[in-house]
């Protein structure tokens, strides 16, 4: 390290050999502050996405690097919100990134009294075999006056109204295919 | 608004607001619940606008409305009246708008009665089944053509009747008409008009009545009814906002038809900043109607088939639309059959209908709390909760998770360790000892979900506009979509089903279920998105997207999974992605997302032309005939057929689109017009009539009919009422309470109370009250209350305010009190309390089914509410003390001369003239 | 004088937000002042050859600045990043310039003080022994050419805030605290000299003390309202028994303190409490009149409306 | 001690007038950059915050914790309207007051701020919501008119800022943009500027161990990063109404003072201007606040002003003090021996 450098970096010096000889400006900037840069420029990319707390829409700009969301705002592009987010759209990175989010699957056994861990692909046999079953057992190919019902009446959804349109899309399709009629949604309530 | 307009989105869109005049927020927070899209409200003030806020409590809306009027929540449809009796009577309905696009000179059947002659119910009212035959509400001339199936068949024929009704169901299209023909008196004068019989209808909805209904003083309405009038016509528009302000209540369709009447007597429809603006709370809650995850519709308002009248496709179509009515629906075999082709592809053959028969049939009431009240009783084994904590959301949270301990399986898949995941470790009945952990069967799968940043797709937002996000990044985690979820699930179903010779598992077999997927193996939302726009199967253009609903055969050579959003992948782009800048458009901004249907963002804008297709104003000029070159021009997308001028008249005959005149805006109706009067298409009366809610201090005073007679309602042991006034012990529940949302929070939570910058901004469950009823009943400000009705008792913070105000109704002093109902009890989120939603009972309203959770009546004691059993006791001390049986609340024609006895026989009597 | 307080707050809420200084920074006001003080009487013994009261205020000094040191790194909410005090000089700080006068005072009183502990220390401690002895009286007299800085700087460094009671009493803290620093250190000078020795600081503690009681006197009349605080609470109390033992030390350091060692040990440390006290008094104080946002709203209030009114005449505050 | 030393109406000398003030730079409130020695220095920017369109939503609130990455204040129902954060404070950099109000703009501090009518008058229409029960007219308990403030305070980026001036490590300085930024890797939680701020904004940051800047002295940077790549600050950015303008001061200024015309005329008379004023006691804020009312009713301070404006008299005092003190010392000790 260059002690010249250093000692012509230190403030007090810069003070007495600078514009600002208070120590209120320039001369006090620290070389973090120098090269500071928002991470809204640091970002390896922007994508552009919609905020999904409300129904206005509102344009969203997700700031990506390495691999990690690193800011979310508003889309100044958005005719509907022109860049602005309400609280909750704000706090869109911290929906995102919260420690407290539950990112591993959980399973609990009937009357058991707690959470245990298994793999996503082993809970999504299991259910798998209990779609394949409950909609076996409950089966109604016929009401009374033997005009077809071709249904089951074992398997209920409520969806939520964050879904997008595909994917309500694919769950309409395959609980129709499968004969599941109680397919509800938060646009009920 | 589907039985009003013809279609079941808003109207219009939110930069438009800007252009209005005046507006007014009514049923709606929305300030609150929508900030953003009230920054175009402000602009409209800005410019000068006037800001009208009618709700019970003071909001951050009401704060920059210019005038605040608090009306007792569940009155709104006698406001609504009066405004609507003021235009009448006061002749300021915009007459020419009016004559030619509404239904105004229709004349009504001969058969109809209205309330006031029948002692509070409509013509066609059913005691014994609380439902109405609604044939009398026809259109003159309409029964002349007795219905195909209809002759004879007594219970099936009220089915088919209310089936054809529920299309309106939020939906895509207008109610059916068995043809165009009617019969019309352009003068408006003739008794039987729809003008004169709304002029009739609502003659008693005078100042007086709002101020004994509401609490709102005659200079209020006045001041209302001027501002609204003064602001409509050729030069100037009124926009209507409301959101579940109106929908929550067992009158909530009604409350829309309400202002819609208001809209289309204004001329307000189809115009910029006019319409009807209806704030869906979510995301994309339009999108789940339109897309429907709803057990009685298909995509795009088709309905679900009903077993007996919709046995085949003819006869299902057949109850959709009749062929010989005007307007767009009547392609509804084209949308059904691209509709199958789309799932079953290859095995949707024209031979076998197009595998319609692979569609389960529904026998009634299958919705959500239908489906609760099933698990209940042990009939249902495993039920998918995405996204969504009933526990906390849904009306009588006490019962949904009662319901969930009986499943056998549970699958939640969400962000968050919501309580409807751990109900079963520490939900209120674990407290009270009603659950054991150890005695509960279920057995529960958390996934935990992707967010929207992790998954590409499209929300359609409150506009109906589809807006793609893209996917940032990988879900965390065992994360992942619901599109993979159910992918996956799918495939794994069908490797256990295949080879099954079994013919109930064709429909599984052979459903469409091939995706490209990419390197994590998750489907491409792009290839559903493509599916559900449609494309063409054979022909020259095989493989090609369609680019409009037009393109669609009934042949089976094109396949589209929802009709509507057909055009979203026009050109084979994907036209939700599109965003071109904002500031680089008109505020129309087409370019940015696409808006169901062909990307208009105004519906009916038709009407913002004349008859003779010229801008009603220079200042409102919107869209118009351009005789150049004859064709719609202006600045949207024409929702009319873009090359019909106005002066087309349809030959004998015609029907469908070729029957819609060029002066006939509302294409998707049966009649091309805007429906003051719904011949058809509603279960509950074709006008608003105001019903007290199921629960209420009140007595109707309109009508002998204390709340609406076709409210479903669930006398069950575990679904007490209160008394309402009237009926015995009705004094222990003495206040009303309304519960609603704060902008810091997310519906129950899921998504706001595990977030610290959230949590803290709004961290407890508080109840607001006055000063009045605080004073009344000992409250202390930030102290604690309880709050009980028949069903529990939660306790809340207590927020003495100004912000609401006793209103002086029915000779009384009515309190109001606010609850959030964002909080619920658990161990996982950073805030919890007590939850609001379990304070209701279960009740509908019979054309949606759309739970009562904006009112009911309560009673409030200061301090905390009593722990463990304890809590069951004090509640049932309470029903006790106030006589409450399941015939308490539940009586649907009530009061009624001797309606305690013999109620059914009497009820006949008197319908029957 | 002061007007009935009606005034318009948000929810009681401070406007102004109370310094998040503990107990530390009086205990360094007073540790400042005694070692300032200290070091004069130091020098001045060394000069006029009273070895006792000498080696007393240089270990007194350097004692007492070691510990305010100490307390001054410990109220820094990153003790670690002490040293960045040195990055500037900034004469519109005076916790800059303070720091600066303590650098330019600390080296002094350190050898000087050193070379007192070396002295008695057993052992003989050889070439450094000699050169501490050397040094010690120019830096003696260092020391003590810069400790009256070291004393009244400190009555800037509180008065230079928004905190009411400290700003009002810009006038006067410095001299309340030059007087109660000499009332300290002259009463340590009677506590540890022997009488014959004790004379300049029996001296300095009478006029400190009867200095600091009659400052004080003035200070709360001149600072208006919030001269309230130096009555409530804790604050009142400490500036209470900040008085009584004031103004008894000083009686018995005039009367009795050159006539028994055990009047003037009483009287010296009777005296140093009362010093102590008037620190801590005033600083909690200030603590309370910035929590309270009557004291920042009204006086301002009133100063607006004068200059609203256009002329020097108060106008009443209008009742509501 | 000279009676001018100890003059009683010290504050209002040295407001403004006293030439000594002028040794320690009282700022041009266009170009506190260049006095802090940025020669290049870009146009000073600032927030414009009019609260009169506010909606009370706090997206600011958490835009703002979002960006900086600050912890959350707690979670504690304060029973103060909607506001449950209280204050701004080392964590909370945007605080969005409510308040509930049942009498008239004006009434609450008995007069009229700059308003030139005069302060008896009776109440007007405000064009605010007017909130009437009905069928109690001649009601007297005082619930006929009612309104429901809100504003979004922030730092005040002050001209002559306090908090900057009596920062003893240079952690506080004036930014290029005229803005007022506590350096983190510098300051070392010494806590004078707490004290200092005459706004109550600047706070030193408590948390637990590990927290992100904790023991340092926090407030607003208007976000210093954004602006040194032309981004809007994350609060700005994030108002639904745009309640919260940032811009460069003069055109804020004017803008400002075009918004307090269009009330006035629209009837709202008691719009007025807060903070703005070069005149004032911390010579202008780089963020001041269009208000309806006094603005103690929002908590902020009447008049408030920078402590360093009497800095050079306490320096002066200081110094004879000290004088003082050597004197005395040197008469202790030529008084007679014994």
């Amino acid at each position: 390290m260059d002690i010249r450098k250093t000692f012509l970096e230190w403030p007090v010096v810069r003070q007495l050999t600078g514009s600002d000889p208070l120590g209120r400006g320039a001369a006090v900037q620290s070389k973090r502050s120098r090269s500071l840069e928002p991470r809204t420029t640091t970002a390896d990319r922007m994508v552009q996405s919609v905020c999904p707390y409300c129904a206005v829409g509102c344009g969203q700009r997700v700031f990506v690097r390495d691999e990690r969301v690193v800011q979310i705002e508003g889309d100044p592009d958005s005719p509907i919100s022109r860049g602005r987010l309400c609280p909750k759209g704000s706090a869109s990175e911290q929906l995102v990134n919260s420690p407290r989010r539950a990112t591993t699957m959980l399973y609990r056994r009937p009357r058991s009294t707690s959470w245990e861990r298994i793999g996503v692909e082993q809970a999504t046999d299991m259910i798998a075999d209990r779609m394949v079953e409950s909609r076996r057992k409950r089966w109604q190919d016929t009401d009374e006056h033997g005009r077809p019902l071709r249904r089951t009446m074992g398997i209920a959804s409520l969806g939520g109204a964050t879904l997008d349109n595909e994917e309500n899309y694919l769950i309409k399709k395959l609980f129709t295919a499968l004969g599941a009629i109680q397919i509800e949604n938060q646009a009920r309530i | 608004m589907g039985a009003s307009f013809g279609r079941g989105g808003a109207t219009g869109f939110l930069q438009d607001l800007e252009k209005a005049d005046c507006i007014v927020i009514q049923g709606s927070n929305m300030a609150e619940c929508h900030p953003v899209g009230f920054q175009w409200v402000m602009e409209a003030k800005a410019r000068g606008a006037r800001v009208i806020h009618i709700d019970p409590r003071f909001s951050r809306t009401s704060a920059q409305a210019d005038t605040y009027i608090p009306i007792r929540a569940g009155s709104d449809i006698v406001f609504l009246g009066a405004v609507i009796n003021y235009i009448l009577s006061n002749d300021k309905y915009f007459h020419e708008y009016v004559v030619a696009y509404t239904n105004a000179a229709t004349l009504v059947s001969e058969d109809f009665k209205d309330v006031d002659e029948l002692d509070g119910v409509f013509s066609g009212y059913d005691p014994e089944t609380g439902t109405y035959d609604t044939s009398s509400w026809a259109y003159d001339g309409v029964s002349d053509h007795p219905q195909g199936d209809a002759g004879g068949q007594g219970a099936e024929s009220e089915e088919s009747a209310s089936e054809r009704a529920a299309g309106h169901e939020l939906g895509g299209h207008g109610a059916a008409l068995e043809h165009a023909e009617v019969k019309r008196d352009e003068t408006l004068q003739h008794p039987r008009t729809v003008f004169q019989v709304l002029k009739r209808h609502y003659a008693r909805y005078t100042p007086e009545m709002v101020q004994e209904v509401c609490g709102i003083a005659p200079e209020q309405l006045l001041d209302v009814c001027e501002a609204v009038t003064a602001n409509s016509g050729r030069e100037r528009t009124t926009c209507w906002v409301y959101s579940v302000g109106w929908t929550h209540h067992t009158t909530g369709v009604q409350g829309i038809r309400g202002s819609a009447i208001i809209q289309l007597l204004l001329g307000n429809m189809g115009r910029p900043g006019g319409g009807i603006m209806a704030l869906r709370g979510h995301a994309s809650i339009q999108g789940s109607t339109d897309i429907p995850t709803l057990f009685n519709l298909l995509p795009g308002y088709l309905p679900m088939p009903k077993v007996g009248p919709h046995d085949s496709l003819d006869e299902y179509l057949k109850e959709i639309a009749s062929p010989d009515q005007k307007g767009f629906w009547t392609n509804a075999r084209t949308y059904t059959v691209n509709l199958l082709k789309a799932w079953w592809g290859d095995a949707a053959t024209a031979e076998n209908d197009f595998a319609f028969h692979y569609i389960p049939k529904l026998t009634g009431d299958h919705g959500t709390y239908a489906t609760v009240m099933s698990m209940l009783d042990d009939e249902i084994d495993g039920y998918f909760l995405l996204g969504q904590n009933p526990a906390v959301g849904s009306a009588h949270g006490r019962m949904q998770r009662l319901g969930m301990a009986h499943l056998k399986w549970l699958v939640v898949r969400d962000l968050n360790l919501i309580e409807s995941a751990t109900f079963w470790k520490d939900g209120p009945e674990i407290e009270t000892g009603e659950l054991r952990t150890e005695d509960i069967d279920t057995e529960v799968f958390f996934f935990p979900a992707a967010s929207h940043v992790e998954k590409d797709g499209t929300f359609t937002q409150t506009q109906r506009m589809l807006q793609w996000h893209h996917k940032a990044v990988e879900p965390p985690g065992d994360a992942q979509s619901d599109l993979a979820f159910f992918y996956l699930l799918g495939q794994k179903i069908r490797d256990r089903l295949a080879g099954s010779t079994d013919e109930r598992d064709r429909p599984i077999l052979d459903l469409t279920w091939d995706y490209p997927v990419d390197e994590h193996g998750d489907p491409s939302a792009e290839a559903v998105l493509r599916e559900i726009n449609g494309v063409h199967l054979t022909g020259e253009k095989a493989g090609q997207a369609l680019n409009t609903f037009n393109e669609m055969k009934d042949d089976g050579s094109t396949a589209g999974g929802c009709w509507i959003y057909t055009g979203v992948f026009a050109d084979g782009v994907n036209q939700a992605a599109r965003r071109k800048p904002g500031r680089e458009q008109n505020w129309v901004a087409p370019e940015w997302g696409w808006a169901w249907p062909l990307n208009r963002r105004i519906l009916y804008n038709r009407a913002a032309a004349d008859p003779d297709g010229k801008p009603w104003s220079e200042r409102k000029a919107y869209v118009w005939w351009d005789e150049v070159e004859q064709k719609w021009v202006g600045h949207d997308v024409p929702d009319f057929e873009v090359a019909k001028p106005p002066s087309y008249r349809p030959p004998e005959g015609a029907s469908g689109p070729a029957a819609l005149s060029g002066d006939d805006p509302f294409i998707m109706q049966a009649d091309g017009k805007g429906w003051l009067y719904a011949p058809t298409g509603l279960l509950d009366g074709p006008m608003p009539a105001h019903y007290e809610p199921h629960e209420s201090p009140v007595t109707n005073p309109l009508y002998n009919q204390q709340a609406n007679p076709t409210r479903q309602v669930f006398p069950r042991p575990d679904n007490p009422s209160n008394p309402s006034n009237g009926e015995r012990g009705a004094e222990i529940f003495p206040y009303v309470f309304t519960t609603y949302r704060l902008t810091e929070h997310h519906t129950a939570g899921g998504m706001s109370r595990w977030l610290p910058y959230l949590s803290e901004l709004q961290p407890e469950f508080f109840c607001e009250v006055s000063p009045e009823l605080a004073r009344e009943r000992g409250l202390v400000h930030n102290g604690w209350a309880t709050i009980v009705t028949a069903r529990t008792a939660i306790e809340a913070r207590v927020m003495v305010t100004d912000r609401v105000v006793p209103l002086p109704v029915g000779g009384k002093l009515i309190h109001q009190v606010g609850l959030p109902y964002h909080w619920g009890v658990g161990n996982e989120a950073l805030v919890t309390g007590d939850s609001a939603n379990d304070l209701f009972g279960v009740t509908l309203d019979a054309n949606v089914h759309i739970q009562e959770s904006k009112v009911a009546s309560c009673d409030v004691q200061p301090g905390r509410r009593p722990r463990g059993p304890e809590l069951l006791e004090f509640v049932a001390d309470y029903r006790r003390r106030a006589g409450i049986t399941l015939e308490t609340g539940n009586k649907l024609r009530y009061p009624h001369s001797d309606a305690t006895t013999g109620a059914d026989t009497d009820g006949q009597g008197e319908g029957t003239p | 004088m002061v007007p009935d307080a009606t005034f318009t707050s948000y929810y009681g809420r401070p406007v102004v937000k109370p310094s998040p200084w503990e107990l530390d920074i009086p205990a360094y006001l007073f540790l400042g002042g005694l070692a300032a003080g200290s070091s004069l009487l130091g020098a001045g013994a060394d000069l006029s050859d009273r070895p006792v009261l000498r080696r007393a205020g240089r270990l007194g000094a350097l004692a007492a600045i070691s510990l305010s040191l100490v307390a001054l790194v410990r109220d820094l909410g990153r003790p670690s990043r002490f040293l960045n005090m040195m990055r500037v000089l900034k004469p519109t700080s005076p916790m800059s310039v303070g720091t600066w006068i303590l650098t330019a005072y600390g080296p002094g009183a350190a050898v000087a003080g050193a070379a007192e502990a070396a002295r008695l220390l057993p052992i003989n401690l050889g070439l450094i022994g000699r050169l501490l002895d050397v040094a010690a009286r120019p830096a003696g007299l260092a020391a003590a050419g810069v400790a009256p800085a070291v004393a009244s700087y400190t009555g800037v460094l509180l008065s230079d805030t928004a905190t009411p009671a400290w700003h009002d009493a810009h006038r006067e803290l410095p001299f309340l605290f030059v007087s109660s620093a000499a009332a300290a250190s002259g009463g340590f000078g009677m506590l540890t000299a022997p009488l014959d020795e004790a004379g300049p600081a029996r001296r300095m503690a009478v006029g400190g003390a009867l200095a600091e009681l009659a400052i004080e006197q003035r200070m709360e009349h001149s600072m208006g309202l919030s001269a309230e605080t130096l009555h409530t609470g804790t604050a009142g109390t400490l500036m209470k028994a900040s008085k009584a033992l004031t103004l008894g030390g000083a009686l018995g350091a005039a009367f009795l303190g050159g006539r028994s060692r055990t009047a003037a040990a009483i009287s010296g440390a009777a005296l140093m409490a009362g010093s102590a006290c008037t620190r801590f008094g005033v600083f909690e104080a200030g603590q309370h009149s910035a929590k309270d946002p009557k004291y920042t709203v009204v006086p301002q209030r009133e100063r607006l409306n004068r200059r609203r009114a256009g002329g020097n005449q108060p106008t009443t505050e209008e009742a509501r | 001690m000279s009676t001018q030393a100890f003059g009683s109406s010290g504050i209002d000398q040295a407001f403004g007038s006293s030439g000594l003030d002028q040794a320690f730079g009282s700022s041009d409130p266009n170009g506190p950059a260049r006095d802090a020695g940025w020669e290049d220095s870009p146009p000073r920017v600032g927030f414009f915050t009019d609260t009169s369109i506010c909606i009370g939503c706090k997206a600011c609130e958490v835009a703002c914790k979002e960006w900086n990455g600050n912890p959350d204040d707690g979670f504690d129902l304060l029973g103060s309207s909607f506001d449950n954060t209280g204050q701004l404070s080392g964590s909370t950099w945007r605080h969005v007051a409510f308040i509930e109000q049942r009498r008239p703009a004006g009434t609450a501090a008995g007069v009229f701020l700059g308003m030139p009518e005069s302060p008896a008058r009776p109440p007007v229409e405000l064009g605010m919501p007017s909130l009437s029960r009905p069928g109690d007219s001649g009601d007297t308990d005082g619930r006929t008119e009612f309104r429901w403030l809100m504003s979004s305070d922030v730092c005040k980026h002050c001209t002559n800022a306090a908090c900057l001036d009596v920062c003893p490590t240079g952690a506080l300085f004036r930014t290029e943009f005229g803005t007022v930024v506590v350096q983190d890797d510098i300051c070392n939680g010494c806590g004078y500027c707490v004290p200092a701020c005459p706004y109550g904004v600047i706070d030193r940051r408590i948390g637990e161990q590990g927290t992100k800047n904790v023991g340092l002295a926090q407030k607003c940077t208007l976000c210093y990063d954004r602006l040194k790549v032309g981004q809007t600050p994350a609060c700005a950015q994030a108002c639904p109404t745009q309640s919260i303008q940032f811009g460069t001061l003069d055109e804020l200024r004017e803008r400002a003072v075009d918004r307090v015309q269009t009330l006035h005329d629209a009837g709202v008379s008691e719009a007025r201007l807060y903070g703005e004023d070069p005149a004032g006691g911390t010579g202008g804020s780089g963020a001041f606040f269009l208000l309806l009312d006094e603005p103690e009713v929002y908590g902020l301070p009447p008049d408030p002003v920078a402590t360093t404006a009497d800095l050079p008299r306490m320096w002066k005092h200081a110094g004879l003090a000290a004088a003082g003190f050597l004197a005395a010392a040197v008469t202790a000790f030529a008084g007679r021996r014994r």
